[in-house]
Order: structure tokens, then C-alpha cells, then sequence
């Protein structure tokens, strides 16, 4: 059953805050973030830096609305200038509004030509910051701007607590006091959103903590993995974790080891798990290709960036559907998924740890760097409820590891948990896993192998659907937030619309797809890349229409709600 | 399911039904046997251990035995090893392999494995040529070896000396064996699986098929003169020394094992907290 | 234009010899092969061993006609039998017709109850072989075999010469002696086939072979590569003639290592490749990927085997196109070649060396086990006559690497040869080369990277096109030679055939394509794996109508035109 | 087109436009330095030399050069310069890189790039860590560094030794300098460059923004006082006690350096006559 869809978008600001190196951009974003939180907003961060490896020039964008947000939107409704350095690189970034005011300090010179038409707002936040001993003029800004927009001090002060506490009483007095010396001076003169319904049980995590937990909640206990941008911090969150919970992470001298230390890991009988990006995930095909023909569960996240090769390291795309459907030698089912937005990385994750035990093969969970390494305020993420597991218990010996059943799926006995020995094998072997090379044995486990992954009842979550219209737009991951909100649009305009969110890409619910298609008219698959690749997928799968229309568009820009908007109504 | 209790088991207990892939005469042979005998001394346990392997005719003996096995991809029989004793620190661990597997492209984990001295036990059956592949040059091969076709001049590349590498590495337990020497192999093997730590056990096993003038190793070898130095750099000067025919015992360190300890301190209710607003 | 289909398959015959280690069937087969060479037959040889890694049991199984062969028949007409060990592993790959004689010495012992209907003939090859100094039962049994077959001795003299020549005299001479014993005693009395035209023109090898030649041809003179079996020989015949050509070739230490020794060496300026088979191809993804972005031409041969994983390695199957297609993170277009026959193995590695370095980008070619290991008598296959060669010549410094140009080509310097210096990379950059994570640039150079691919004229070569009837057989790679041959068979049943065997296959001609299918009315796609990768692959690009039809079959044993046909004719 | 004859070019003049993404005060930029002054000394034509690296920051250094450069994928510098080497023996090649890069996931072709002794020049920029993905363990790092997140507790793994690594794998060429001590680097560079065979540079350069405590390397380093004993079972000792701070040539020998001639001797179409039935 398709939920409904949500009634036209809520109203929502949008803030980007710039600075050279060592103007505390970031800083300023988060404490604004976590203000947002604690004065009842929704809210997502973004953030973006310059070239250097650091110190360079960043800005953190920030959105927020009294109603969950999933993506960022067109456009910015204020820019804050802690500086006007170097600022020509965020241009495209950052488009702001016509009637979008510049928030600067005149003393830090020239608002630059791109910028001359817009509002100026000019506040003396040198001088301010000057007046306070440790004083810091990125935090004078951000009161001037909380105020600006309405926010109560006291938000701002709980937002400088959670994120400059850990560095002492005398850093936090001294950024309270920048952040009154801008409030004190300000009226609330912005437009205002309305009023939030503050509940103190809302999250505040990226969508790497996200994945990381949901792994945990799936059962993960041992991690193995080489560092990587964007999907180091899934990593780094997850160390510490591990270690509370009984498992263990293991720095891999490569992505090689990695990938085959978590097969070790699995076949000991603990569900494992590896994270990387682009270039890391190319070096583990063949190990995936012997999760799969071993039958040893694994969960493979990859974090995507920019490709091509080394590509942009730290930029969202979306074009590692093909290598993750399709980037394994011979004839090698497994899983593909992908989360739809930050809160339901912990669910897909989960979901993708359960199916990998419970079908004991590799699954491929693509998240990116928009969803890992943003930051946003949203509500508990839902917990996976069915109860996928291995399947342990075998009874004869010498076991018949690769057993045929009706399910394909095979008793996978323990080593030091049963007498029922046998040797995983990636040679095609027959039932006990003796290598072979006879056409039926080989045929038998194809099939088998096959038969499991194409067989398992999946159940509803394969993907999010909702709305009902004529107008139908597919999607996928992380491009799913700026399609939902196209859709509200849209359908807020009058255009009934349905929006399809594929969870599960590999196996592709065919039936289930064809049947949430039932009466699409016009369609469009919609997909952060160049050449279409779900489009194409699905095309292959035989289950759209042959007027069904791609828009794709690759990064490192995130996709807005607005261009979907525009591109969908030129074509219909 | 809870384990039965060994009763004593015999060096043969430990085959599996499977017939080994191995030409005649093979090396490898030996090895399988030496390990049986030796898993028979120690009275180990069948379901507590783990072999695990990579690709090559030597990477195929998991299977010969009567425990739990692993059979990956070419090279990576290491890495396997370390996740699986991550994991599992109550498991025997066991990696067996060639000297391509091993060596070639399998260098870096051996490197790493090393260094990283996780409590497992190494074999190498080293028969200077990759057998399965049909006889190239492996990086144990001699420089001036004609025989592959791939290196018709030889491969001119000096060869890859695995005891020192070992022992620069950090390796805490390097030993050297011959399968021509079946009861010296299999106490190697006991002293390997004794040692708290990477243990790894250099093993001449001669490919009959592609090297039969490997047939001479039997008037090659010769006991490891070495002495065992405790110092590292001193061990390191006498293993720069070695012939490669020595047996024995190379290098044998007391050393920090990596083991993280696997104790749950928490739940993951505690740590969801931390999220709250 | 399509070519006419030729008409109906000439007659053939075909052979199998069986034996156990050290029987001597291979020998036999290789000589019996070079012997209906040099009577003016064409043929085929492909060989199967057991597990055993060296001396275990094998057959040898030769087809030979007046006409050329491009795959094995449905059945064979004579069993030559050395012995009956392990007889039963080759019963699957080895099916006789009903009035198929096995040949066999009685003192060998029972002819299996799977072979109890067949004709039988037998022979006292045993006692005749040990009376000749150095005797050898399996010459013998050639000799016999020849006779009956209606070889003149002089020929099966040849082929001893040809095979044991270099064994020394000795050798020779004691093989003569047994050729000569089995044959004396024999009439020919078999099925016969019609004279064939000798022609001393004609050539002997492999498709392992007539690859590397094409490789020469194309202008490769640098290869480096790490031992894989089916891929090996096509190095070992590469070592020491590239040796003589003034070229090298580097044992690497991996595959990792393989690609980007093939990187530095074509960043030097010379046409470079590397040959693997599917466990080595996944290990090379990232540095393909490497190649595409930094525009490095270089050619990795696939010569696939069952798989997944390490599959069965010795076996052929076409199972690698998706990944050869998909393989790569990113948008990453590059080239798939799939040569169609052995002799095709020559021109279309000619082809694609050619085209990467023309198009300055990765070009992947998809052979398989049965190419490359099979022998065959065949005409010398022709040149690729298009000079296609890589744009060295740049005019500015500093270089602009990248250039956006019409074609995408931009020009490559060489190091040594041009003051245009510049870094190559894998990072996205601009047309400099300078890396780059503005927006702008990483679309400009996806766009330059897939126009140079997509817009280039390839003309006629991209597919062999025969026939014109409504009923059309699409395939590609090693099954074209079966498809072909089962669509002679069809059009000769009075069924007008059209067949489309696809040697480029990313890009994929679209255009070209979808004209050729043009009235077709009936479609199968027919390919050697499970999932049917061509068949998904074109339904992707929209080249295929709904009413198109998969036949799929996996490894190891070859497809036979016969179960195409009967495939076909159940469908229609 | 013929390269011009090389004017007498001033070390700046090596430098390409392209600013560096270097953080201020990295290390990186001392040994960019020296490198273009040991070019300027030995005169070394732009056109004719090559620079290979991989992925880090240090490994960005060929973009910052007028040279030709290759910046490929992390972990494969050694192997796109072999290639390009023996394709293309005339160009003085050298691959850069940092420690992750060259001893974490390219360590294999470490060994095998010792083992091979091609000639061309490594330079490792040392500075115990992942300086660009912010700030992890690399294999030379003390084993009780807690600052990273994904090994909060340290490694716990002994540290890698370039030197002794290099020696055991064969290597013929072995120095260590520091980036604080651009003279002695640049030295080292020209010794390096000239030295006939594999020759292996380990730079200490440190990491300002993730190993700020590396300022004191100032104070630690000393010049070697080893010698460079030519019998390599002896250098193996010395360099086994080499304290990692020791600046100069830790070993240098002549060995036999690997390289096809790549003089054609014969026709492609002689080469197909033999295809002929
Ligand atoms: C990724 C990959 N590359 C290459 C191969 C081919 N291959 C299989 S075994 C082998 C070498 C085996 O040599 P070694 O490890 O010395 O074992 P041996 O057969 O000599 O006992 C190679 C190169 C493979 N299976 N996978
Ligand atoms: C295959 C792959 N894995 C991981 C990465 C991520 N990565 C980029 S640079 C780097 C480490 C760099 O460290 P080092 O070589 O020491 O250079 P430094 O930055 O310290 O100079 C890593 C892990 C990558 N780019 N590619
Ligand atoms: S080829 Fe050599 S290594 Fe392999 S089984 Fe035969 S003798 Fe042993
Ligand atoms: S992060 Fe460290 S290594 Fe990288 S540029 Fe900055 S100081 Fe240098
Ligand atoms: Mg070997
Ligand atoms: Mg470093």
C-alpha cells in the first residue's frame, strides 16, 4: 500500500556560513545546528571545504523547518561572511535568493561583485570580538544571526555547550559572551518559520553514525577496514563502539585485506562488515565475488564520492549503482541497497547486515558522502523488527555445507560451536564443497545461489512509495530527500504525483515494481550520475515503459528539489 | 551445539575422505601428513581448528583434512586468517599457502602479518615455482632458472629471501622445515603452534612436475648451525647468512601478540543515548 | 550490408580420444590435428583434463571439415579409447551419436555399461605397441584411427614431425613405427567426407596465439601480467617475441601490479597490454578505472573461464560482460571487444589496441577459454587495415592535457619527446590537468571522456551481420561460431536466418544495431552464461523489442548448434 | 619533435605554477625543494624526467613540478614506474609517495620493486600518518599513538622499518634524510639519481596538522654513523639497531639491475611464417 504524500513541503531557511582558513565556518554551523535542535527544529548541515588537505577556506550550509528535511533546498535565504576570501570557490554552491541578505563585517573588506545586487546586512563583529578576551568573530556572527532569525540565546548557549564543552569552562564563557555580544544588538527581523514543536527525544547524528548503528543493531561486531573520505567516519565512530559492545575493528593494511579479514571474520562465525568508497570498493570485487560463491556473509558499505578513479574525494555521486550491481566476475548473485536519507541509514544498514546472514551472501549498502557526512536533526531512527539470522545448525557429517533446499539457503555450521566440519570453498564445488568441474554441479549451485537471493520474501521495505498519481518519479538513495520534496511540490501544484524510492536494488522486485507502476503515465527515473545508470538497470530489468524518461545529473552539486521540479515540467 | 570430547586421535584421523589433486611425489604431501602428526601430538581438537588457504596446488590441502576449512582467493590466505583469530581467538588458526600465493601476491599481507603478530601459525610450502599455473618463475625462483616460458632467460630478479623479510617485518617465530624431513617438519609445526604469536614455518616442498632437479634438495639440506640469537639485529645478520637449505628453528621471540579481548562493557541501548538531542 | 549466410554447414567429423595419465591422448589429438591440416582439412582441437594438476586423464576432442569450423558439433562419430579409467568424468562432454564406434583395445579392459549400444572396434593396439623399440599405444591407436578416417600415412608422418620434432630422431622414428602399425592393418571404412583443397597457406593456432599476434599487429610492444590459466599462453608465446620485436615483457608481482605497469608503460609511449582472466580482471578494476580518467590507453585481455569466483579454471564461460561493461566506480566509459573466433582473436585484438590508443583510454577484450586454448586450422586471419594510432602532438606549454576538443581526443605528449610536459591524473581536473572539484570541470570532462567514445566512427567492424530472414540469432564472442553454425542449419531447414554477432560491445552501436534488427520478427539472444548479460545489457540500451528472447546457458560445456536450433524451433 | 638542448636551469625553474595543497609548515615542501636543487645540479633536462606518485598529500608532489608526472591510484607508484621504466629506459624516473602509500597498500610492490632493482628512484615522504584522510595510523607509526579515532588505543602493532625491509628485499640503494635538512636531502637526491639500480629514499617530513609533536625530530635526528657496510648479512645488523633517526646512506652496493634491451631483431612477419601449416 502506498503512503500518502506528505502535504506540500513545510517552510524551511536555509543559512550558509563562509570563511577563509581558520575563520571557524564549520564551528558556527554546528553550534547553529544544535541551537536549531534544541529550539525544536528539524535540520540537516552540509559542509564544504576548499582543496587544502586543511586549515583551507570552508563553509557549512544549514537548513531547517518545523518539519523532518531530507534534502537541501534550492536556494540559501542568507549568507553569513566571516570573510570574503577565497569565497569565489563556494559560488556554485551556494545560490542564493535574489532577496537573500549578505551578512557581513565591513572591516573584513569588499562584498565581491557576484554579490553586489543582494541585501547587505554590515555588523561590527571585528570590533565586537576585539571587546572579549578569547573572543572569536565567527561566534559574534553566529549571535547576530540566531538572533536575526528568531532564536532564543539560551539555544545558541546550549548549542555552544554540546559543541565547544569538550574544550573547557573558559573556551565556552568566552564564545557565550561573543554569541550575546551579536545577539544583544538585533531584533528578530528575518521571516520567520513557524513555530517548532520542541521534543527533547529528536537525534542529532550524520549519516555515517546512522549506518554505524544500524550495523550494530544488525549485529555487527567485527569491522575490518582501510581509511577512506568519505567513509572513514563511519569507521571512527564505530572503533570505539565495537570495543564497548565485545567486537573488535582491525585497521587493514589495504582494502584487499580488508574485505578478506571481514570473510575470515564471518566464516568464525560473527557478522562482519567493511566500509569504503569508489576506489577501495574496486579493489574488493574479487573478495565479494568469493563472499558470494563461498556463501560467507558479508555487508560491503560504500560510501560514494565523485568517480571516475580518485575522482573528487569529498563529494557526493551517485554513479557506483553499476559497479555494485554488476562488478563481479561470472554469474555472481548478491545484494545491492541503498539508504534513503540520513535517519534510514540505520534501518537500511540494519536490514542489509540481517539479509546477508540470514541468505549468506555479500551485500552491498551504497550510501554517499551527502548522506554520510551530513549532519541532521531528525527522529529516532526506526529499528529493522523482523528477525533475519544464519542459519547454524547442520546435522549430518561429513556436512553438506552447500546443501540444495528449497530456499538455497544451506546449514553453515561454526567452527568450535559443531562437529559438522567442512571447507568453505570459492572453486565450484558440489553440496559438500569439494571442488568440481562437472556441468551439474556447477549448474546446481548457480542455481541455488541464485534460487536464494531471487526466492526470500522481502517483504514491504524494498522500497518507499508513495502517492498515487498519473506523474511518477523513481529514484534511488540519497537522491530520494530532493525527489520527495520535487513531489511535494508538484503535487502541491496540482500535478497528483507518486514517487517510487528504491531500497533494495539487487535482486530488483520486479513484480512488485511493475505493479507499484500500474498506471504511471508519465515517468522519470531520477539519479545523481551521468549516464543514467538505474535507468539503464532498470530498463534491462524490462519494467518501464519505453517512454519513461532519465534525468540524471552528476555531482559534486547535490540534486534540489527545484531542478527536479523544472526538468519534470518541461517534459510533461 | 556444544563440542563431544576429543578422544586421543590419530596423525590419520585428521584426513578428510577427500584424494588429494597432487601429482606423484609431490612435496605437499608430506606436509598434510606432517600436520596431522602434529595436530595428533598436541591432541587438537577438529572442530577448534581453522586452515585456511589462498590458490595454488599447495593452497589446496584445507580440504585434505578433517577440520573446518577456508579456501579463498590467490594471496589472501593471511588476511582471512587475521579476521577469522580477530574473531575467534579461541580457534587454531592455520594458514598454508605456496610461495606465489605467499610471496608474490601475497606479499603484503605477509609483511603486515608480521608485524601485526596475531597468534596463528604460517605454512609456506615453498617449491620456487608456481605449480598450479604450470611452471613460472615465483619470487623464490633462482634468478637464472630457463624453464618458463614466460621468463625464457630466467627472471634475472634476485630472490625473495622469506626468513629475513620475515624477521625485518617483526616476525616473533621463523622456522625452516623440509618435506623430505617428515618427523623434523612435524615438530616444527608443534613448536609453531606452541608459539604465542605469528608463527611461521618456511617448508621446502619440491614440485615434482615442474622442478624435478629439486630432487637434490635431499643432499642440500642441513640442520640450522645459526643458534637462535634473541637480539634481532644479531638474528638478523646470521638470517642474511642463511643458505636457505638450514633447518630448524631460525628465530623464536617472546613478543606482544595483537588480540583485542572481546569483553561487552556496554549495551547498545547506552551508546544510542548519546544521540539524544 | 549484411553478408550473405553461407549455406548449409559443410559436412564434418568429430573425434574424441580419451585416456588416463600419461596416456598420451593429447599427443594423439595434436597430431591427428596437424595431419588433416596437411590433408587439406580445416579443423578444431580443444582438450579437457581432471583435476589433477599435471598426468591426470584427458581428452582430446577434433573436428574437422573441407570447410572452415568455427565450433564443435553436437555429437562425435568416433570414441578412441586408450584406456577406461576415469572414463566417466568426460561422459558429459563427450556425447556420441547412436552409430558412433568406440575404437578401443579390448585388453584394456570393459568398455563402460554408458557405452554398451554403441557400435564397438577393437583393436589389438597394446601387443602391437610393444613390439616397436619405444612403442606407444596411443600412436598406435592414431595410426588405426587415421586409417579408417582415410588419411593418407604421409600426413599423420607430418603431423608426428610436427608434434615430436623436437624430441630428437629417436622419437620420430619409434612414432612413425606405430602410426605405421596401427594403420597398415586398416581399411578406410568410416564416413568420409568430400575431398578437401590443401593449401600450405593456411595457418595452425590458437586463439591464445592469434590474439597475441593481433595484439603485435595493433603495436604493442610492452606487456606485463601475472600467471592465470586460460590466460598463460597467450604470455608465453608473447615473452620472447616481443623480445625480438625490440618490446619486454614484465612478470609482475600481481595483477594490481600488472595494470599499472601497463599505465606506466603506455604514459611512456608504448601500445601496452596485460592478459588475465576473471579473478585477475576484478583485481584490475581500479587501475581500468585509472586509466579511463588519467586517458592512458591500454588493452586488458579477458580470457574468461567458469566462474564465479575461482569457478572452474580451466573452463569456458561467458560470464565477465557485465563486469567487463559495469565493472568500473564512476562514470567510466571505455571499450568491450569480444573476438568471434579464433582467427577473429587476431583482428579484433588488432582492433582494439588500436582503437584505446586512438580514443586514449582502456580498452577491455573478452575472450574465453575456448578460444584461447583451442587449436585450429584456419585461413591466416586477415589485418585490421584502419590506421588507427595515438594523438601525440601538442602545441602549447604548458600542456593542456585535457583539452576540450570536438572529438574529446585531446593531445598526449610523451615524455622525452615534447617540451609539453604535464602531470596525468585520476583526480577529476581541468584541462590542464590541475585537479579540480568544481563542477564545471568534472562535467566538461565526463562529457569529453564520453563523447571521444560514443562519437567516434567505428564503421563496419563493430558486428558481423549474415543473412536477412525474420528470424534473427543476436550473440557475441566465442558463441558466435555455434549460433552461426546453427542458423546455417536453420536457413537450410528452409527457415530464413539473420545473424548478429557482436564484436564491439560498449560502445554499443545503437543505431547500427537497431537498422540490422530491422524486420526482424523473431529475436534470441544467445550467450554462454546463466543470467543472460547481452541479453540485459541490450534490453538496457532500448535496442531490443519486448517479444525478445534470452537463451542462456552457462559453462563449462560448450554451446552446440544443435541445442540452439532445437532452442529456437521451440520458441517458434 | 627533438627536445631543445636544457640552458642551465635554476633549481625555481623545476617548479610548475600549481600551487601546492600543502598545509604551512608540512614537510612536503622541503623535500619539493631539494628535489628541484639536486635536478639544477645535475642538470637534468625537464622533458626527459618523470615523476610517478600515487595518493596522499605527499603524493600530489608531481603536479608541482615542470616536469612530466603521473599521479595515479594509492599504492601503484612503484608499479606504473617499473612499467614505465623498462618501457621507457632513457627517462630518469623517480616515484614519490608517503608512508601509507608506499608501505601500507603498496607495500608488496615495495618488496618487489627491492627485489628488482630497476633503476629508478623512490622517495617515501615519512610522517607516521594518513595526512590526507585526516589523521590514522600508517605502518610507521609508534604502536602507542592514540590520536586517531579508529585506533584509540594505539596500533598496538610494532612499526614497519623501511631500511631493514629494503635490505631484506634486496634493495641496493638505501639513505634516509630529513625535511628539516634540505641541504643533506638534496644530497641524498643526487646520490640517489645517480646511484645505478633501485635506490630508496626515506624522508623524515613531518605532519604539522596530525603529528604537531614531530617538530621535535629537530632535536632527534644525528647523521649515520653506521657505515655502509658492503657485505649485506653485516649491514642487516647495523640497520636492524638503526634508531629510524640516523640521516645519510644507511647502504649502497652495485648489483645487477633489471632491464630488457629492447633492440628488435626480427619481423612481426617472420615471427607469423611459423603459424604456416
Ligand atoms: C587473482 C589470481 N591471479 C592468478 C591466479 C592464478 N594462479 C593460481 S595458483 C597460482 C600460483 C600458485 O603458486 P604457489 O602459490 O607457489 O603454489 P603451488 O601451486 O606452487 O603449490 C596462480 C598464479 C589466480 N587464481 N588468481
Ligand atoms: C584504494 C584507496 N584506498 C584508500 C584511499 C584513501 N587514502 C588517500 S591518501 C591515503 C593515505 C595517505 O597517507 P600517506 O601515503 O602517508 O601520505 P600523506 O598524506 O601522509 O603524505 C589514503 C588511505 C584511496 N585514495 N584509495
Ligand atoms: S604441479 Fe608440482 S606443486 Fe603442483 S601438485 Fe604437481 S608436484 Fe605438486
Ligand atoms: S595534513 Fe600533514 S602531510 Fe598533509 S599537507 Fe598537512 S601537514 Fe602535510
Ligand atoms: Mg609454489
Ligand atoms: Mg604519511
Amino acid at each position: 500500500m502506498p503512503q500518502e504524500l506528505p502535504r506540500g513541503s513545510a517552510a524551511s531557511l536555509s543559512i550558509a556560513i563562509t570563511g577563509s582558513g581558520g575563520s571557524g565556518a564549520v564551528t558556527a554551523g554546528s553550534i547553529l545546528l544544535a541551537a536549531l535542535g534544541k529550539a525544536g527544529f528539524y535540520g540537516l548541515m552540509t559542509r564544504s571545504a576548499g582543496p587544502q588537505i586543511r586549515g583551507g577556506e570552508s563553509a557549512a550550509m544549514v537548513r531547517f523547518s518545523p518539519e523532518p528535511l531530507y534534502c537541501m533546498g534550492d536556494q540559501f535565504d542568507l549568507l553569513i561572511a566571516l570573510d570574503w576570501r577565497n569565497f569565489h570557490r563556494f559560488l556554485q554552491e551556494i545560490p542564493l535568493g535574489t532577496a537573500s541578505p549578505v551578512l557581513y563585517d565591513p572591516a573584513l573588506g569588499e562584498v565581491p561583485e557576484e554579490l553586489r545586487l543582494q541585501p547587505r546586512l554590515e555588523r561590527p563583529w571585528k570590533r565586537r570580538a576585539a571587546a572579549i578576551a578569547g573572543g572569536r568573530l565567527n561566534l559574534v556572527a553566529l549571535g547576530t544571526a540566531g538572533a536575526l532569525l528568531g532564536l532564543p540565546c539560551e539555544a545558541l548557549e546550549t548549542g555552544v555547550q554540546k559543541v565547544l564543552g569538550h574544550k573547557g569552562e573558559a573556551v565556552v564563557d568566552s564564545a557565550v559572551a561573543c554569541i550575546r555580544a551579536g545577539f544583544s544588538a538585533e531584533n528578530p527581523n528575518l521571516a520567520r518559520l513557524p513555530k517548532p514543536r520542541p521534543d527533547p527525544n529528536r537525534w542529532l547524528l550524520s549519516g555515517n553514525e546512522a549506518a554505524a548503528l544500524g550495523s550494530l543493531r544488525g549485529g555487527v561486531r567485527f569491522v575490518a577496514a582501510y581509511p577512506i573520505t568519505p567513509a572513514t567516519e563511519m569507521l571512527e565512530w564505530l572503533a570505539p563502539k565495537l570495543e564497548q559492545l565485545g567486537g573488535a575493528l582491525l585497521q587493514a593494511e589495504d582494502e584487499l585485506a580488508s574485505i578478506n579479514m571481514i570473510l575470515g571474520g564471518s566464516f568464525g562465525g560473527m557478522p562482519s562488515l567493511t566500509a569504503t568508497s569508489g576506489p577501495g570498493l574496486s579493489l574488493m570485487m574479487e573478495g565479494i565475488g568469493l563472499a558470494v560463491a563461498s556463501e560467507t556473509p558479508v555487508l560491503v558499505a560504500d560510501v560514494m564520492r565523485v568517480g571516475p578513479s580518485t575522482g573528487i574525494p569529498t563529494k557526493s555521486e551517485q554513479s557506483d549503482l553499476h559497479i555494485a550491481l554488476y562488478g563481479l566476475h561470472g554469474d555472481a548473485p548478491h545484494l545491492v541497497l541503498a539508504p534513503l536519507d540520513i535517519g534510514d541509514c540505520a534501518f537500511t544498514f540494519q536490514w542489509a547486515v540481517g539479509l546477508a546472514e540470514q541468505l549468506q551472501t555479500a551485500a552491498i549498502v551504497l550510501s554517499d558522502q551527502f548522506l554520510g557526512q551530513s549532519r541532521a536533526i531528525l527522529d529516532p531512527p526506526p529499528r529493522c523488527e523482523t528477525p533475519l539470522t544464519r542459519l547454524k545448525q547442520a546435522r549430518e557429517r561429513p556436512c553438506r555445507r552447500y546443501l540444495y533446499t528449497d530456499t538455497g539457503v544451506s546449514p553453515m555450521p561454526i567452527p568450535g560451536e559443531s562437529p559438522c566440519r567442512y571447507t568453505a570453498d570459492g572453486l565450484e564445488h558440489d553440496e559438500r564443497g569439494v571442488p568440481s568441474s562437472l556441468a551439474e554441479d556447477h549448474l546446481a549451485q548457480l542455481q541455488k545461489r541464485r534460487r536464494k537471493i531471487e526466492g526470500f520474501a522481502y517483504g514491504e521495505a524494498w522500497a518507499e512509495i508513495q502517492g498515487a498519481g498519473p506523474l511518477c518519479l523513481i529514484s534511488w538513495g540519497s537522491s530520494a530527500g530532493a525527489v520527495r520534496e520535487a513531489a511535494q511540490r508538484l503535487q502541491a501544484a496540482g500535478q497528483p504525483t507518486r514517487v517510487i524510492l528504491l531500497r533494495l536494488l539487487a535482486p530488483l522486485r520486479r513484480e512488485s515494481l511493475k505493479a507499484a507502476l500500474a498506471g504511471a503515465e508519465q515517468l522519470f527515473v531520477i539519479e545523481q550520475n551521468q549516464t543514467g545508470q538505474l535507468f539503464h538497470y532498470l530498463h534491462g530489468a524490462q519494467v518501464l515503459p519505453p517512454h519513461a524518461r532519465s534525468f540524471a545529473r552528476p555531482g559534486p552539486l547535490p540534486l534540489r528539489p527545484g531542478e527536479i521540479v523544472r526538468a519534470v515540467r518541461s517534459e510533461i | 551445539m556444544a563440542t563431544i570430547p576429543t578422544p586421543s586421535l590419530r596423525a590419520k584421523d585428521y584426513k578428510s575422505q577427500i584424494p588429494p589433486v597432487w601429482c606423484p611425489g609431490c612435496g605437499h604431501f608430506a606436509v598434510l601428513s606432517a600436520l596431522t602428526k602434529a595436530f595428533a601430538y598436541l591432541k587438537l581438537p577438529k572442530d577448534q581448528l581453522a586452515l585456511v588457504s589462498g590458490i595454488g596446488c599447495s593452497s589446496r590441502l584445507p580440504a585434505y583434512l578433517d577440520t573446518y576449512g577456508f579456501h579463498g582467493v590467490h594471496g589472501r590466505a593471511l588476511a582471512v586468517a587475521a579476521g577469522l583469530k580477530t574473531a575467534r581467538p579461541d580457534l587454531i588458526v592455520i594458514a598454508v599457502g605456496g610461495d606465489g600465493d605467499g610471496f608474490s601476491i601475497g606479499g603484503n599481507h605477509f609483511l603486515h602479518a608480521c608485524r601485526r603478530n596475531m597468534d596463528f601459525t604460517y605454512i609456506v610450502m615453498d617449491n620456487e615455482v608456481y605449480g598450479m599455473t604450470k611452471g613460472q618463475a615465483s619470487p623464490t625462483t633462482q634468478p637464472d632458472w630457463t624453464r618458463s616460458k614466460l621468463t625464457p632467460h630466467g627472471t634475472g630478479v634476485r630472490r625473495f629471501q622469506p626468513p629475513a623479510i620475515a624477521l625485518a617485518a617483526g616476525a616473533s617465530f621463523i622456522a625452516r622445515g623440509f618435506s623430505g624431513d617428515p618427523t623434523g617438519l612435524s615438530k616444527l609445526f608443534v613448536e609453531a603452534i606452541q608459539h604465542p604469536g605469528f608463527a611461521f614455518v618456511h617448508v621446502l616442498s619440491p614440485c615434482q612436475t615442474f622442478r624435478p632437479e629439486q630432487r637434490a634438495w635431499k643432499q642440500q639440506v642441513h640442520p640450522c648451525s645459526l643458534g637462535t640469537a634473541e637480539d634481532p639485529a644479531r638474528a638478523a645478520e646470521l638470517i642474511h647468512r642463511d643458505d636457505g637449505m638450514a633447518l630448524g628453528v631460525l628465530y623464536a621471540q617472546q613478543l606482544p601478540v595483537w588480540q583485542p579481548k572481546l569483553t561487552q562493557r556496554t549495551s547498545l541501548a547506552t551508546i544510542e543515548e548519546a544521540f539524544r538531542l
